[in-house]
């Protein structure tokens, strides 16, 4: 590398750290967009003033096409964000592992194949193919072009760790010995099964966690790669890109108060979907007439959304909502669980979308304490994150998940289209309780109504 | 094991500090742009692919490397773009008054 | 400039970023501790003195090191021992209940 | 470097890392200390076990020496803190110069001076031998072996300019041309003197800035040494410990509202002090008997400790108060300055001696609400950070460095030994409020008798 090229590197690195500190505040967040960007067009151009590199035209092919396929990916709607995430997940692992295989075939044959630069290449190409195949299926769930519900079979963990160990005996392998270039392809069959394996048993609603997982893989790849290749940049990156993977892992296995063992083995949303047997209690269901009343009687609301809201798109409904009742005075917020949606920060997005000003969501410690004091709660296609037996009930699967106490206010009215259960598959009592009413239909249709009545009272 | 390569892991490791202390700071409300956005970095990918294409030693490494320069630069456009679409809707202000 | 700079550069950098971070983050009420706490760190001048006075290439050299890693093994036992001293005072619990 | 060296300095960085992070809680401050120390040991030996290393007899000697002359400089009392740091960086500092120094030599004649090194054994001779005489005269202005007031002289500024100008010519020219070697005392020789020089104008109270700013010297020449060696382990660790000292110094003249240039060449301290005359107006003055009732008969009191704590050593006496205060159900509070002392967070560890809770000592700006409430805020031996002038008037020197809002308790006792100004050297008019009783006398005394005070009334 060339002292030019390594200076724009080191900028880069600079670049790239200030990009992800500028994400900490939605006022500097575009700057930080905009930092990345700059680091990764340093990160190119120092890459092609290095002397070594002959051949220009193909690459700028290669640009042109991956921008022109690279433009659409970025029009899906917001509700596709997570199979988009996952998709590209799939073009960086696969990235990864080619880059790894070639150097592999390049070495082999001129004997540069040192111990160590096997060990990184044998790391790269297995995170690199099982990030491809296991992000092709996630999107798959995700898009629900596949099975959503976990798919198990006897033995399967037995099977799973089976392999790994299989591939991780095959690279020790090759690193003793790296000329037996017929165990190299048998790698990478490994990495692409265990990718696909690994995901199988994971439901749907879990593809979040496994996402990020895969993100910090993806990451931990290219600083495989940056090994390989002898390149800083590449390290940091890839280092930037591992911790956040993990660290937004962490917390939604947090929020969710679940393990990461339980997330990708518990094969989560199957077992409980049988609990899922309501006891024959009797809920309460209110007209949109008695509704919106009650709701512009309020002095305070607080709306509660969900992953319902994300599939009825019903953010736009609900901003018209909010400011009707703004001009009646009532004092709106809405609640954010953590985990609320299917990826973290989902609702934040969908909100933001339909320009609720973000200074009005509150997070979930921030509105508990609240809400004793708060008339209605309007619960949008929301049901996990507000079922009060995470609070009390040991043996929901669910227990010790911090919730939004949705339950504590006056009243509370929840929205969905049938008693049917949430991710979690389990009943949720609060739909029974003796201060909440039902308004029973989809999220976007039954906001649109309230609406209808409040904007028919304000003209006559 | 060279000097080379235990620089490269003190690199890794300061830059490993640097990532989890950054990310914890990133605020819950942009957590899904954050996604996006550490998608976007994670093509950095493409400076591999770029040399590997770019130093044409052997047809395979040209292809594989144009491969992985096509994938990664898909990444570096959708996912910067896709992020600056999300977060150009996060207002403060009220939208209408 | 050599390879070896540049990636001592990337270790500077780096660093920097972590020291910054890890700093902000010390509670006021260490302030004082942090300090002698720090100076010992900056102790860490020893590691150089040794070389220096261990290759004993001249006398000059060897004499100058040797110092220096008197001056250093001052800082070091007198800055931990303090900070170790002062900590030991932090109390939480009421003392005498 | 050996591998095995290499991968103690890499153990050992992170060790460093985990040390400072857990300064950040005064519950894991003391693992804090270990990790140092862990870190350190490593580093030591890291070193030794390297095969260039021949001699060790005379290493192990300075070793013990050192040891011995370290373990008495950690005995002296918590007020003499700061000359202590300030003598150590004077080590510090020359302990990098040296090796600077020896550098040069070695390498002069086998022509190993690369331009690089010479720039990089240049900025570490600089910043070694700067910090070394700047210390020292810290120390000497604190242990006040020095007048601790600016000592300023026409053209002041401009002749420190021209010096260090002076020097960085003579540094370039030498990375030009390094085989000038007459050109090397010179640049020694200039930065010991600059040292001198830029700590006459600075005032006594003003040192701790300067230590802290010292210390991120004494980190940045540690740097530059590791630049010399190509040693990465000084360059991590010296980049801790110059971002710390920056951090802290920067922490400092914010919480007093001043600029690093004010602080540098503002020769603080002494024009004010003419501004200090008080204009003859009346301050009332208790008895400790009143004092003590006061006290007693109120629900809650709030105790201002500041820099007269510190030299009166009356933290103990504080203490028995607070003891018997509490005893008798009125709730006290330690409000604490950032700047209170001569150091940051000097206030908290002289009260942590004491046996005083730290969960009772309250910060600037979680205490300034409840002011209001408060029925009496005792102030011992603080000045400028409860002087209101700082809030209101344009002209003082401290307008606008955050003050603890003391004047707004609902009464205001005051111990100090005479209406002297303090640090700033300016009047405060917190005496003269109609709301504040002086308690005139040296601080552990009159806390003294205030305990004696409730101590007989407790007994009949
Ligand atoms: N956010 C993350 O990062 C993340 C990651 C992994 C897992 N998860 C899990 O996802 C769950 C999120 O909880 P949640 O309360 O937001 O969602 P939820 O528990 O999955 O419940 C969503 C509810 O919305 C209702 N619904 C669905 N479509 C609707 C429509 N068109 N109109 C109205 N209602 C509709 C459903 O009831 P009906 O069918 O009766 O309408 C369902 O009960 C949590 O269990 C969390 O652990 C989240
Ligand atoms: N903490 C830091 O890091 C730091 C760093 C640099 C500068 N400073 C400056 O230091 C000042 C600290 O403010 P401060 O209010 O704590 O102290 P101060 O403003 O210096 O006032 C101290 C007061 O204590 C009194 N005093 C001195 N000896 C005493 C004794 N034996 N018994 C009783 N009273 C005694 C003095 O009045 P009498 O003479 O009448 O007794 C004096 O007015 C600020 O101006 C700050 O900017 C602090």
């Amino acid at each position: 590398m060339s002292a030019a090229t390594e200076l724009t590197y080191l900028v880069s690195t600079a670049l790239f750290i200030f990009s992800l500190k500028w994400m900490s505040d939605p006022r500097t967040a575009r700057r930080g967009v905009l930092a990345g960007v700059v680091a990764m067009v340093l990160a190119v151009a120092g890459t092609l003033i290095h002397h070594e590199i002959i051949t220009y035209r193909w690459i700028v092919v290669a640009f042109v096409l991956g921008a022109i396929a690279g433009v659409p990916l970025s029009w899906v709607p917001l509700t596709a964000v997570p199979q988009r995430t996952a998709l590209s997940h799939a073009f960086g692992g696969l990235a990864a592992g080619l880059v790894g295989t070639a150097k592999y075939y390049l070495w082999l044959p001129t004997g540069e194949l040192t111990k160590f630069r096997m060990a990184a290449i044998a790391i790269e190409i297995l995170l690199g193919y099982l990030t491809c195949t296991g992000s092709l299926m996630a999107a798959g769930k995700l898009q629900e072009v596949l099975p959503t519900r976990p798919i198990t079979y006897r033995n399967q963990n037995f099977i799973n760790f089976g392999l790994i160990g299989l591939a991780i005996v095959i690279a020790v392998w090759l690193v003793f010995d790296p000329s037996r270039s017929y165990l190299f392809p048998m790698l990478i069959a490994l990495a692409l099964i265990f990718g696909v394996l690994l995901i199988l048993p994971i439901g749907g609603a879990d593809m979040p966690t496994v996402i990020s997982l895969l993100n910090s893989y993806a990451g931990l790849a290219a600083v495989a790669m940056g090994f390989v290749m002898e390149n800083k940049l590449l390290i940091t990156a890839g280092a930037l890109d591992g911790s956040s993977g993990l660290i937004l892992s962490i917390i939604m296995c947090r929020a969710m108060n679940r393990s990461f063992t339980n997330v990708l083995f518990g094969a989560f949303g199957q077992v409980q979907a049988a609990a899922g047997v309501a006891e024959q209690r009797t809920a309460k269901s209110a007209t949109p007439e008695d509704a919106a009343q009650i709701l512009q009687n309020a002095d305070s609301v607080v709306i509660i959304p969900g992953y319902g809201m994300a599939v009825a798109q019903a953010q736009h409904r609900i901003r018209d909502l909010y400011e009707h009742l703004a001009k009646r005075g009532v004092d709106v917020r809405f609640a954010i669980h953590p985990v609320a949606g299917r990826m973290p920060g989902h609702m934040n997005v969908l909100l933001a979308e339909a320009e609720i000003p973000y200074d009005r969501l509150v997070e979930m410690d921030d509105i508990n304490p609240d809400m004793g004091q708060v008339d209605v709660a309007l619960v949008v296609g929301a049901n996990d994150v507000v079922n009060p037996a995470a609070r009390h009930d040991e043996r929901s699967p669910i227990y010790g998940m911090p919730i939004i106490d949705a339950d504590k206010a006056k009243t509370v009215m929840a929205i969905k289209r049938s008693m049917n259960p949430g991710f979690a598959g389990i009943d949720n009592e609060l739909y029974y309780a003796d201060n909440t009413l039902m308004l029973f239909g989809d999220a976007k249709a039954v906001v649109g109504d309230l609406v209808k009545q409040m904007a028919g009272e304000t003209i006559h | 094991m060279s000097t080379e390569f235990i620089s490269a892991l003190f690199v890794f490791m300061l830059a490993t500090f640097v990532g989890l202390d950054v990310i914890r700071r990133v605020s819950r409300l942009l957590h899904t742009p954050l996604m996006s956005l550490t998608n976007a970095i994670s093509a950095i990918a493409v400076v591999g692919a770029i040399l590997l294409a770019g130093e044409a030693e052997t047809p395979l490494s040209t292809t594989l490397g144009l491969i992985a320069v096509f994938a990664s630069t898909t990444n570096i456009v959708s996912g910067f773009l896709i992020t600056d679409r999300m977060l150009k809707m996060f207002k403060k202000r009220e939208p209408r008054s």
